[in-house]
């Protein structure tokens, strides 16, 4: 696919950009351990969600993935150091911390037909009263994986997914995004 | 311009005027509307021949005006774009379009292929069956025969030129159908807040409506329809689907509508003028509740040549009258068992047609409509039935006799009149499709006639015309109670609405006609056909019991009843109704067939959606693919995955490629791309007990630091993967996969660990894809990676083989790995994969002194099988276990461990078993081909089955052996070193080859140890 | 029986028709029989015809609880080939190949066999390895199997895109000329027609309710119908076989999951051979009344619904679409659905039980229509002989615990 | 397609879903005891019910979870989804566990 292919749609209607710079943590604790998850929050600064399928938003993104995992989106720069940061202050703990900044890109979508274009492929209900801001889903987009965000502002979405379905997803999108 | 058109009626109909469009018909140029189906423009032109039947080749014109029309099958369209097998009356007619008749040869008029028609006692049901048989090799060519003879339309030559989507949606109430009772429950739902979903088959909203000349509240009923659509359209949570047919209703509530996008204006717009527009939609929708309105079906009647060009359906003449100003005849001959028919002779009396008769099956004196159309001086004919209809190419009169209520007496004919259009009602069948295909059962109404919807399965309701309502107050009023029952059941507070009003005509009772009776017994009349398409008759129904084909199902196959594209919507209860009194049952008793998912036909574009062509699978891409790309290499397949196969040098072919790398890696260096290898990242307090349970040795006596080849059975005892793994801390692991099991073998981890052994407290984590591995093998490889800077020392004595260290390379954090699958000194380095391209760039600037060679799979191959180590996948195949490969060092005798109890059993203890060897062509020239099968005597093929003992799994050239080598699954193999066996591939000629050792190069394995 | 010909269509025709004898009576269960086989379709008919043929067992019931030929053999794709791997297998498909060759003459009916050919088409390296060693395996076994190219395939099959270009390229094809398909509702009437005139009774709309078993023997089966004794009960009902298998407290190591397939509206011939694609998921052929008509993949779940779900058919939609793009604009007609009974190594199991007296005829899976004749052929010789014919020896439900499994699921054939 | 509750995430389509089969087949835990036939019962032999089932989903493309359905092999509907038995109890593969529907 040519670079041209993977800017946006040309009625503009819906944007594709890729977020640059961003770092992933991938966490596992058992969140019945109250101190474990305290101390995270400590050194996050903001909240592990417990609530199925939402996400905290403060200095990082910390989306909830499963019933013990979180994936913590943050500024690239930063992955290396909050994951020792959180290392440390869960050392004694069983947890795992996983830098996975090289495992995931990050993709926004936005614009009137954004809905519109993942109900293309993703078989979740997408009306905002169902899937808000606050809220994600590990789902499937077309034939690939993808953490799916809600954004605060409406008809806006983070897509979260594994580095090797980049290309075949940006193609994906845009063709969807022609109409 | 309308000239041209001498069936169109001077006004009314919802065609528009203003907008004339030409289209063609097999090369001949006519003129419709804007608003015209084809078969309307058809009508509108006088045309109204327009196919020949399946086996008889009977002339046959349009009966229908919908999706039950059986005849008027058409090739749409030219080259790619062209379409098969529509209906002409549901193509909306546009400008240009270039229609074909599919069947009749030269032409629909003229058909050679009529002589059938002379034959046709010999054609009866099942007649195929009984001949054709001798002499045996005939039948091929009786079957190229058969075969031209089928089909209607072609498969375009090219590719198609449209793209297809699917949306994904979600509701609380799903309505199919928007005729009266569909908008009237659409409205009830969205008025009280639900998510609705309004799909209608047709290109406008209204259903019937559109086609009758009733009034809703006191208005023309298509006035009623506009304000609610447009209320409907004004709420936010309404979709309308126009042109959008419900195909299936699937479990769990899940249904599909195709949406036709490319028709109407938007075909007038595009055109396949803008390519990339989406010209059909697969909707996929979850409801939560489904109201199914999708109104019934006219039946025809069983009579003589009831199939002539000119016998319609009633409801068809009115539509095309009152929809699209189109009149199908000048003189005509209603014929019904109904009620419903005496509105088309008031529609054709009113469209200045000579209504000749109405023949009514019924006795007595007739109901209001009666009384309505011999006020408008209609003859009305009780108790009496059109027996036979005359002409061939076009109905030019009936034989009417008197029906004393027997449908096997023979009669005679009393009355003739001429006529050209014989307009037929036999009852109305709800259409119960969709009912029928969620589970749903379905009553025989022993006063309609008909199979109405009864228990529902899931959750569904079914109202109006569909519900077995006659009338349109009837509709009206259960289209408002199915949408207040679905608000309710959804827990919502419902709006208040007033059911709207009509002023229908009281109906009296249809009577149970279904096959008239002929001059002559039911064996010898002229034919009475049921259904039109596949010439399925009365009598082959009743050849078919007499047969023993006495089961619905059995008759309908052995017929081909309902079999046609039409799927039985103009003909199976007929059929069934006829069988019954063959079989001297009552209908219900003779059952229902199945209603199977689609409800009409739809392209399979449609069905595939986008996910076609390059979105076909997902390619995934390593983060140094860009390189590999940039760099020549072709890829290879391997999965979802693209990986480079080999870096061809300019005029180098595959060979010359790979002979050139293996000799890099060899006397040098070599790097490769191993960033699809599976990797887990595993720790926890029970981690080594949890790895102990799945890999096959003794994982607790690794020391940290240490890296360990491993295997994992699957509880068969099957090798199921295999990999390197090191242990990073006590607790703490790092696993690899091979490339096509890494997702599996991440889920059968987390599988044992969910549901087996929940008590072990291990975490796993992918880093498959955050990890890129260059893999650096060749005896330079320590000097090169020296090179490029590494913090800690890369000496033998430091830092030995099987073993793992974080370290610095060129000042970016790696994890460094003293592992080999080539037999080499090598290292492979995991980097995170944004750094992963730099990474690789440096090592290639770094190497070119030592003329690096990047190189790709099948160097990789070629090395390791150099070496005897296997690739899982290819030297195994679901039936080998790690003894057959001579991997018993790899098995503890110490612990449990998946798939250990299996390698105890009988067979697994077999001597005999195939096991891993090596191979070497006996004149050493020779590569054998892989999957040769190998034999023990040079036998010649002919004296066959000829036992075979093994099979060749890998075969190379090994340039720096000079020789080729194969390695071989063989029974007994290891015992049987020395020994010569024959390898026979494609070329047939055994090829002698002996048995050795699978491991070829550098036996004692020093070279990876330095 | 009135014997079949075009003599016979030319002569019945004189009389209107009114002269056909019924292909198959419908009698009134006998109180006993010296053989019983539960199961009309296919398999279960041609059980009974060669057990009176071959084996001179003309006192047989075939019970059939619905109409005869309505499950699995009236459900499938009709592809007839027998280039399976495994020299078991594949000598047992070949011998129902034999039978297939002579079949229509043998009952006088015409099942429409038609050898059009059976192309499996390989997508990578490792798939033509394992084509490769099919086809070397398949003649070494006497079976006709060639290795086709990719160039080959786009002259052989114009409408098949061979383009390297594709998301997964065709590199090449096994081939089985001998190979291809039937009419199947013919092949469930025409044993029905000649089991009959031999003697069998073929009794439909009688469910087995129960199985009776003494001292370690079967002795009879308890029906809707009514009890019936016999001492020789073979049971051949597909996905069923688990539900049968309890009733005389037996366990098979069987799952039954839906299979989907769909037809098109007819077209003009466009296709006149069958090609498959183990890789792709789909396969397709055309039928003689012009309908494409293509296999989905399995259903994952365990279901008897004869219904699976739809993006089943999804997936194999864009399967053929990848495969034939020009039949993108050709329309679906009609989607259903079948139970198959899969075994874990995706063989069947021919095989005497543990009850004496009772054998089972099941775990065919997706492939069980081109077995239809020779399957019979074999379970005729076990039930009549209470021993396994060499041919289907190997499949026994002992190989089950010794290990000595088939497997053709992780060989290149694909199933089907 | 099926509508398939996943413990965790609610109800979402089968095709997020991948299926484990039967619930309840329990790993034995000595299998060197067992004989050829009783491992075979174990690594073969399933009840395959024409009816209620309880088997076993992964949401592969959500949570990753494992858990059970209880669902109807001939009418597919789903009774109720549930947990996997609490570390350390008996309960391997859903064999006896908590409801949650």
């Amino acid at each position: 696919m040519s670079e041209a292919m993977a800017e946006s749609a040309p009625d503009a209607r819906v944007d594709i950009n890729e977020l640059p710079g961003r770092g992933f943590l991938n966490v596992r604790l058992d969140p019945r351990d109250k101190h474990a998850v305290k101390s995270a929050e400590q050194v996050l600064g903001q909240a592990m969600p417990l609530v199925a399928n939402t996400y905290s938003s403060g200095t990082h993104r910390v989306y909830w993935l499963g019933p013990d995992e979180w994936l913590i989106e943050t500024d690239a720069e930063n992955a290396a150091a909050l994951s020792g940061e959180l290392g440390e202050a869960l050392a004694d703990f069983n947890v795992a911390i996983n830098d996975v900044s090289g495992g995931h890109v990050a993709q926004r979508l936005s614009g009137p037909e954004s809905r519109t274009v993942l109900a293309k492929g993703c078989t979740i209900d997408l009306h905002p009263r169902e899937f808000g801001p606050g809220q994600c889903a590990r789902t499937a987009l077309a034939r690939a994986t993808v953490l799916l965000a809600a954004g605060s502002e409406p008809d806006s979405y983070t897509i979260i997914a594994a580095r090797s379905f980049t290309d075949y997803l940006r193609h994906w999108l845009t063709h969807a995004a022609k109409k | 311009m309308a000239a041209a058109q001498p069936n169109r009626l001077p006004r009314g109909g919802r065609i528009d005027r203003s907008r004339p469009l030409k289209f063609s018909l097999d090369g001949k140029s006519y003129t419709g509307f804007a608003g015209d189906t084809l078969a309307s423009a058809l009508i509108a032109n006088g045309v109204l021949l327009v196919g020949r039947s399946f086996k008889l080749r009977r002339p046959r014109g349009i009966v229908g005006s919908g999706a039950e029309e059986p005849n008027a099958i058409m090739q749409v369209g030219e080259g790619a774009g062209a379409q098969p097998n529509l209906p002409a009356t549901r193509v909306e007619l546009r400008h240009g379009l270039v229609a074909h008749t599919t069947r009749g040869w030269p032409s629909v008029r003229f058909d050679i292929g009529a002589i059938s028609d002379s034959f046709g006692r010999i054609l009866g049901a099942g007649f195929y069956y009984k001949t054709f048989m001798y002499p045996r090799f005939l039948w091929k060519y009786y079957e190229r025969a058969i075969r031209l003879s089928t089909g209607f339309g072609h498969a375009p030559a090219a590719p198609d030129p449209d793209v297809y989507e699917h949306r994904n949606a979600h509701c609380d109430v799903l309505v199919a159908g928007g005729g009266p009772a569909g908008l009237v429950a659409a409205l009830a739902a969205a008025r009280s807040g639900a998510r609705v979903i309004l799909a209608d088959d047709g290109n406008e909203f209204g259903g019937s409506l559109l086609s009758c000349a009733e009034q809703v509240d006191g208005a023309p009923a298509a006035d009623w329809v506009a304000g609610v659509v447009a209320e409907l359209r004004g709420l936010p949570d309404c979709t309308l689907l126009p042109r959008g047919t419900v195909l299936g209703y699937h479990d769990h509530d899940f249904l599909t509508v195709a949406e036709r996008c490319d028709v109407g204006e938007a075909a007038d717009r595009q055109d396949h003028a803008r390519p990339g527009e989406t010209a059909e939609r697969l909707w996929r929708i979850r409801a939560k509740r489904v109201i199914l309105a999708q109104g019934g079906f006219e039946r025809s009647l069983a009579f003589c040549n009831n199939d002539r060009p000119g016998v319609m359906l009633a409801s068809a003449v009115s539509t095309y009258i009152n929809r699209f100003a189109a009149l199908p005849g000048r003189r005509a001959v209603v014929f019904t068992n109904n009620d419903s028919a005496y509105r088309t002779a008031l529609d054709l009396a009113g469209a200045r047609a000579a209504v000749e008769a109405i023949v009514d099956s019924r006795p007595g004196s007739g109901g209001e409509l009666a009384a309505r159309a011999q006020a408008q001086g209609i003859p009305v004919l009780h108790g009496r039935v059109v027996c036979d209809v005359t002409g061939k190419k076009r109905v030019r009169g009936v034989r009417i006799a008197e029906w004393g209520g027997d449908s096997w007496e023979t009669i005679k004919s009393t009355i003739y009149i001429d006529c050209d259009l014989l307009a037929v009602s036999g009852g109305w069948s709800p259409a119960v499709h969709l009912h029928a295909q969620a589970g749903g059962s379905l009553d025989w109404d022993e006063t309609r006639l008909c199979f109405l919807p009864a228990q529902a399965r899931q959750s569904h309701d079914s109202a109006g015309a569909g519900n077995g309502r006659q009338s349109l107050d009837e509709c009206l009023a259960d289209g408002l109670r199915a949408g207040a029952e679905a608000v309710a059941k959804l827990g919502l507070a419902p709006a208040a609405i007033e059911a709207p009003a009509a002023n229908s005509a009281g109906q009296l009772p249809i009577e149970a006609l279904w096959r008239v009776p002929a001059e002559r017994d039911a064996d010898r009349c002229p034919k009475q056909f049921i259904d039109f398409q596949n010439d399925a008759t009365v009598a082959d129904i009743r050849l078919a019991v007499r047969e023993g084909y006495r089961n619905v199902e059995h008759v309908k196959r052995y017929t081909a009843l309902g079999f046609g594209t039409d799927q039985g919507k103009l003909g199976n209860i007929n059929g069934m109704a006829v069988l019954a009194d063959a079989l001297g049952k009552t209908i219900p008793e003779v059952g229902t067939t199945t209603f199977r998912p689609v409800y009409t036909p739809v392209r399979f574009g449609t069905v595939a959606g986008e996910s076609v062509g390059g979105l076909y699978d997902p390619v995934r891409k390593t983060a140094l693919h860009e390189w590999h790309e940039a760099a020549g290499a072709p890829m290879e397949v391997v999965g979802q995955w693209h990986r480079p196969w080999y870096f061809p040098r300019e005029g180098e072919d595959l060979h010359g490629a790979v002979a050139r790398e293996c000799l890099a890696v060899r006397n040098s260096v070599g790097a490769m791309d191993a960033s699809t290898l599976g990797k887990i990242d595993a720790r926890g307090p029970d981690v080594v007990e949890f790895l102990e349970r799945i890999y096959t040795h003794n994982v607790g006596r690794m020391k940290v630091g240490r890296c360990a080849y491993g295997i994992m059975l699957g509880e068969d005892g099957m090798v199921m993967d295999d990999g390197v793994m090191a242990r990073l801390g006590e607790n703490h692991f790092y696993l690899t996969t091979t490339t096509g099991g890494a997702a599996n073998v991440l889920n059968w981890l987390e599988a044992w660990l969910q549901t087996e052994w929940p008590e072990l407290e291990v975490w796993l984590t992918s880093l498959t894809e955050h990890y890129s591995t260059i893999a650096v093998a060749g005896p330079n490889s320590r000097v090169l990676l020296e090179k490029l800077g590494c913090d800690i020392p890369l000496d033998k004595e430091n830092f030995p083989f099987l073993t793992v260290r974080n370290a610095k390379l060129a000042g970016m954090p790696v994890q460094l790995f003293r592992v080999s699958f080539s037999g080499e000194l090598a290292f492979e380095i995991n980097i995170a994969s944004q750094f992963a391209l730099d990474m690789w760039r440096m090592v290639m600037e770094a190497g070119r002194e030592f003329e690096i060679a990047p190189y790709g799979t099948e160097t990789m191959h070629v090395l390791r099988a150099e070496k005897g180590f296997i690739i899982v996948g290819q030297e195994t195949d679901g039936s080998v276990t790690p003894v057959d490969l001579g991997m018993n060092w790899l098995l503890s005798k110490e612990k449990d461990f998946l798939g250990k109890r299996s390698l105890a059993r009988p067979d697994c203890l077999q001597e005999d078993r195939k096991q891993l060897v090596g191979l070497l062509s006996a004149d050493r020239r020779t590569v054998l081909p892989e999957g040769a099968q190998l034999i023990e005597e040079a036998v010649r093929a002919g004296a066959t089955p000829v036992p075979m003992c093994g099979h060749v799994t890998s075969s190379y050239h090994s340039a720096c052996l000079g020789h080729p080598v194969a390695l071989a699954l063989v029974a007994g193999g290891r015992a049987r070193k020395g020994e010569t066996l024959f390898a026979v591939g494609p070329e047939r000629e055994p090829i002698a080859v002996e048995v050795v050792s699978p491991v070829f190069y550098d036996p004692k394995g020093e070279r990876q140890h330095v | 029986m009135n014997r079949y010909s075009a003599f016979s269509l030319l002569r019945n025709a004189l009389s209107h028709n009114r002269n056909w004898r019924a292909a198959w009576r419908s009698p009134e269960p006998k109180k006993s029989y010296d053989a019983i086989v539960v199961g009309g379709g296919g398999h279960g008919l041609a059980t009974a015809y060669y057990l009176a043929k071959e084996h001179g067992i003309r006192n047989v019931a075939v019970l059939e609880k619905g109409w005869i030929g309505g499950g699995n053999t009236g459900r499938n794709t009709t592809i007839v080939r027998s280039n399976y791997l495994w020299t078991e297998a594949a000598l047992l498909y070949e011998k129902s190949m034999q039978l297939w060759e002579g079949l229509s003459q043998d009952l006088n009916y015409n099942v429409m066999f038609s050898q059009r050919g059976v192309y499996n088409l390989g997508h990578s390296l490792q798939d033509m390895r394992d084509i490769e060693r099919r086809v070397n395996a398949n003649r070494l076994n006497g079976i006709d199997a060639e290795v086709v190219s990719a160039a080959e395939l786009g002259k052989a099959i114009p409408c098949l895109n061979v383009s390297p270009a594709a998301r997964y390229p065709v590199l090449g094809a096994s081939l089985q000329r001998r190979g291809g398909v039937a009419r199947h509702d013919a092949v469930a009437w025409g044993f029905a027609r000649a089991a009959d005139a031999l003697g069998v009774d073929i009794i439909e709309q009688c469910a087995v309710t129960g199985i009776d078993v003494s001292g370690g023997k079967a002795v009879g089966i308890q029906t809707t119908r009514g009890p019936i004794a016999s001492d020789r009960i073979g049971v051949v009902v597909a996905g069923n076989a688990g539900v049968l298998a309890q009733m005389a407290d037996l366990r098979l190591p069987i799952e039954s999951h839906p299979l989907q397939a769909f037809v098109s509206e007819p077209i003009k011939p466009v296709l006149d051979t069958v090609v498959m694609s183990g890789a792709v998921h789909g396969y397709i052929s055309q039928s003689d009344k012009g309908e494409l008509v293509i296999g989905a993949g399995i259903d994952a779940y365990n279901g008897y619904g004869q219904r699976g779900s739809f993006p089943v058919i999804e997936h194999a939609m864009q399967a053929i679409v990848e495969l034939f793009p020009v039949f993108s604009r050709v329309r679906m007609l009609r989607v259903w659905g079948g139970i198959v009974d899969v075994a874990p190594d995706a063989c069947p199991i021919l095989s005497k039980t543990p009850v004496a007296g009772l054998y089972f005829n099941c775990g065919w899976g997706t492939g069980g229509f081109k077995a239809t004749p020779g399957s019979g052929w074999v379970f005729a010789h076990t039930m009549a002989h209470d021993e396994a014919h060499e041919l289907n020896a190997p499949f026994s439900l002992e190989r089950f615990s010794t290990g000595a499994l088939v497997d053709e699921h992780g060989a290149a054939a694909v199933a089907h | 397609m099926l509508l398939i509750e996943c413990p965790w995430c609610g109800p979402r389509a089968e095709t997020e879903f991948s299926y484990g089969g039967e619930a309840g087949i329990v790993r034995p835990l000595d299998p060197d005891a067992l004989s050829d036939e009783e491992w075979a019962d174990y690594l073969f032999y399933r009840a395959n019910p024409r009816g209620a089932h309880r088997e076993l989903w992964n949401h592969a493309h959500g949570c990753r979870r494992w858990f059970g359905v209880e669902r109807d092999t001939v009418s597919y509907r789903i009774a109720g989804s549930f947990r996997l038995g609490p570390a350390g109890s008996e309960t391997g593969k859903g064999a006896n566990t908590e409801r949650d529907d």
